[in-house]
C-alpha cells in the first residue's frame, strides 16, 4: 500500500526525517508540516529527490511561510490544509514523524 | 482506493523512543494490549532508539521505574505475534540480538518497512 | 458516501501542532469529510485542562475543542489512564456533593477536566480506528 | 563554608529524568551541599500538580518532593507564569470561601498546586542564581 | 576552584530550539528579561535550531501563535547587548544573516564556545 | 573557564551530543547521565576520544546498567551521584543537552 508520511519536525534536531527517509518506498509521499517545513532545506531531503526520484514531496505553504522557509526545488509541492485532507484519503495510510 | 473492510483492518504500532525518560513505551504497549484484548490483529514495531525497549538484561527498577518491560510477556497471552525489530537500527547502536522476550523477528530495513506498509492503521510512538 | 476521519492527539494545549490538528478538523467539516472522533492521548490529554490559563491574545486550543463539538459534533475522547497520569481527574472528591452544597457553591468542583470532553479508556481508540475510513495522528 | 546549590527542573513528574533530579538533592544532603532551593519551570511545573495518580507500585515523584521540603527544608518554588499556562493555578475561585463552606466541606478547593511548592515568579530564579555557589538545570 | 563573587556572576541563556511548535523559546526570552529587570549581566545565545528564532520575514499571527518575536525588541531596553549566533548553525540551514533585530553577533563556533565557557550560570532552553 | 557538559539523551535521536561535542573545550568534561548513556557506544563519542583527547568523559554506572548499556573504553569512567555532585563543584560551571 502507499504510505503518506507526515513530517512534523526539524530533522536537523531530531532524526524524525531520516527515519521517514529510510522508511519510505517508491510509491510513498513526503509531507511537511509545521516544524517539518524546516527541512525544505536538509541535505538529506534534497539527497532524496535523487536517490527515490518516484516519491512526491509536498509542504504546507501556510507553515513554511510562517518560518521564513522556502525551497527553489520545483519538485517540492506548496499545498492548502484541504489539499493535505485529499492526500490523506489518496494514500492507503499515513504515518506520522515527529 | 478505499477497499479496507473492517474485518480486515490491521493495525501497526511503531516504538522509537527509549523505555525510561518518557511514557511513550508505556503508552504504546498500554494501547497494544487494549487491540489485543478486543481481538484486533494488531502488529509491534521498534526502530531506531525503539530497539532500547527490546533488549535483554535492563534493570528498570534499580532506577525506580516500574518494569513495564515485563509487561510485553502478555503479548503473547492476546495471540500478538507480529513483533517486528529493524536490523540496521541494533546494528547502528552495537547492540547484540538479546532480547527479553521471544518470538521477535529482525528484519532488514527494506522488509521491515514492506511489512509496515501493509498495515491499514498506523501509530507511532 | 461521505469519507470519513477520526484524529489522534498527542501534542500539547501549548503547542502549535495542537493548532494545526484544529485546523485539520476545521478542513475535514469545510470538505465535507466527516469527524467521527478525536481521541486525546499521551501529552495531548492536557488540552482537556479546564484551568489552562492563557493569555487572552494568545491561541484558546479549548475554546477551539469546546466550538467544534458545540457548534459541529465532533466527539472529543479524552484517555481517562493518560489523563490521571497527568494530574487531570474526574474524581476530585470521592463523595457525592449533597445538594445543600450544589445549591450554596455552584463552583464545587468534582472535576478538573473541561465538560466539553468524553472520559474515555483506550477501548475508544480501538473504536475509532476500526470505524474511521482513515485515521491521522497529530 | 558549606557549598551551596541550585537545581533548575524542567521536566515532568511521569519522567525518569525527575527521579535523577531528586537523586541529586538526596546526594547534595548527604554530602552536606546546601540546596538553596529547586525552582520549577517550562514541563517541570507539572511536578506541583495536586491531584497527579500515579499507581501506587510505580515512583512517587510528588511524596519524594514532599519529603524532601518536611525533612530537609528544602524550599521548591513554583513558576506561576509557566504553571498557568499548563492549567495549575491558585486561584480557583475568584471569591473567599465563608467560614461555613470552609466547616462543612473541607476540601472545598481555590488551589490545584500542592501546598509544598511556594507559588513564585521567575523573580525567584535571579534569586537563586545569584545566591547559590552552583546552579545546575535538570 | 571557585573565586566566583555575586557581584560578577554572568548569566548565558543558550537557545536550541526552534520558535513555534514549543514553549522553550519564549519561557527562554521571559527568564532573559526578568534578568535584565534585575539588572543581572545576562547573554543570549542561538544555536543549532534555535537560529531560527531570530531569523527575518517570519510570520507567527499567520499560524495563530502570538508574535513573542517582537518581543525580542525589549532586550535593548534591558541593555542586553551580547547576542550571539552560531555561524555554522546558520550555513548548516542554508539561512542568510537576515535577522528580525540588530546587534546580534555571529560568530564561528569556536569564537562561539569560548563566550559561552565565560559565562557562570548557563541555562539551555 | 572548564565546563561540564551534562547529556541526558540518546546521540542516536536527537542532536544534543553532537551539539555537546560542537561546544566542547579541552578542559571540559562530559558527564553521561540518564539516556545519555545510550552514547556509550555512539559513533560520534567514540571519535571524540580521538580528535579531543584531553577532554574527560565520565557516566552514570548506575543509568548505564539499568539500560543494559556498557563500554569497553577504559577512558570513560564509571560514577555514582556523589561524584556527579563532586564534578559539580569541581568545574566552574555547567551546561544540560537533552
Amino acid at each position: 500500500m502507499a504510505m503518506l508520511h507526515i513530517v512534523r519536525d526539524s530533522g536537523f534536531t531530531s532524526n524524525a526525517l531520516a527515519q521517514c527517509l529510510n522508511m519510505s518506498l517508491p510509491r510513498d509521499a513526503i509531507l511537511l508540516m509545521d516544524d517539518g517545513c524546516y527541512n525544505l532545506q536538509h541535505p538529506l531531503l534534497l539527497a532524496a529527490l535523487t536517490k527515490q526520484p518516484d516519491i512526491s514531496i509536498y509542504f504546507v505553504s501556510l507553515h513554511a511561510n510562517a518560518r521564513a522557509q522556502y525551497s527553489e526545488q520545483t519538485l517540492f509541492t506548496a499545498i492548502t490544509f484541504d489539499d493535505v485532507l485529499k492526500l490523506i484519503f489518496t494514500f492507503d495510510n499515513s504515518i506520522t514523524w515527529s | 482506493m478505499s477497499d479496507v473492510t473492517q474485518a480486515t483492518k490491521t493495525v501497526a504500532i511503531v516504538n522509537t523512543q527509549a523505555p525510561f525518560s518518557s511514557a511513550a513505551g508505556k503508552e504504546a504497549l498500554d494501547a497494544a494490549l487494549i487491540f489485543g484484548s478486543f481481538e484486533q490483529a494488531i502488529s509491534l514495531f521498534f526502530i531506531g532508539d525503539g530497539v532500547f525497549q527490546m533488549i535483554g538484561d535492563q534493570n528498570a527498577s534499580s532506577i525506580a521505574v516500574k518494569d513495564y518491560l515485563k509487561t510485553f510477556s502478555a503479548l503473547e497471552f492476546y495471540d500478538i505475534e507480529n513483533i517486528y525489530l529493524c536490523k540496521e537500527s541494533l546494528n547502528e547502536r552495537n547492540l547484540p540480538a538479546n532480547f527479553h522476550i521471544d518470538n521477535i523477528q529482525v528484519l532488514a530495513q527494506n522488509e521491515f518497512s514492506q511489512r509496515l506498509h501493509s498495515h491499514h492503521v498506523i501509530y507511532r510512538f | 458516501m461521505q469519507n470519513t476521519l477520526a484524529l489522534v492527539v498527542t501534542t500539547p494545549p501549548n503547542s502549535n501542532l495542537t493548532t494545526s490538528a484544529i485546523n485539520l478538523v476545521h478542513a475535514a467539516i469545510e470538505n465535507n469529510v466527516k469527524v467521527i472522533g478525536v481521541f486525546f492521548y499521551q501529552d495531548g490529554v492536557l488540552n482537556a485542562a479546564k484551568h489552562l490559563s492563557i493569555p487572552s491574545d494568545e491561541f484558546q486550543t479549548l475554546t477551539q475543542w469546546q466550538q467544534l463539538n458545540s457548534r459541529y459534533d465532533v466527539p472529543l475522547y479524552l484517555c481517562i489512564s493518560a489523563a490521571e497520569k497527568r494530574g487531570l481527574t474526574d474524581e476530585l472528591n470521592n463523595h457525592e456533593p449533597s445538594s445543600h452544597e450544589l445549591s450554596h457553591e455552584p463552583s464545587q468542583e468534582t472535576s478538573n477536566i473541561d465538560s466539553v470532553f468524553t472520559v474515555s479508556g483506550l477501548g475508544e481508540l480501538v473504536e475509532l480506528t476500526s470505524k474511521a475510513e482513515r485515521v491521522v495522528q497529530l
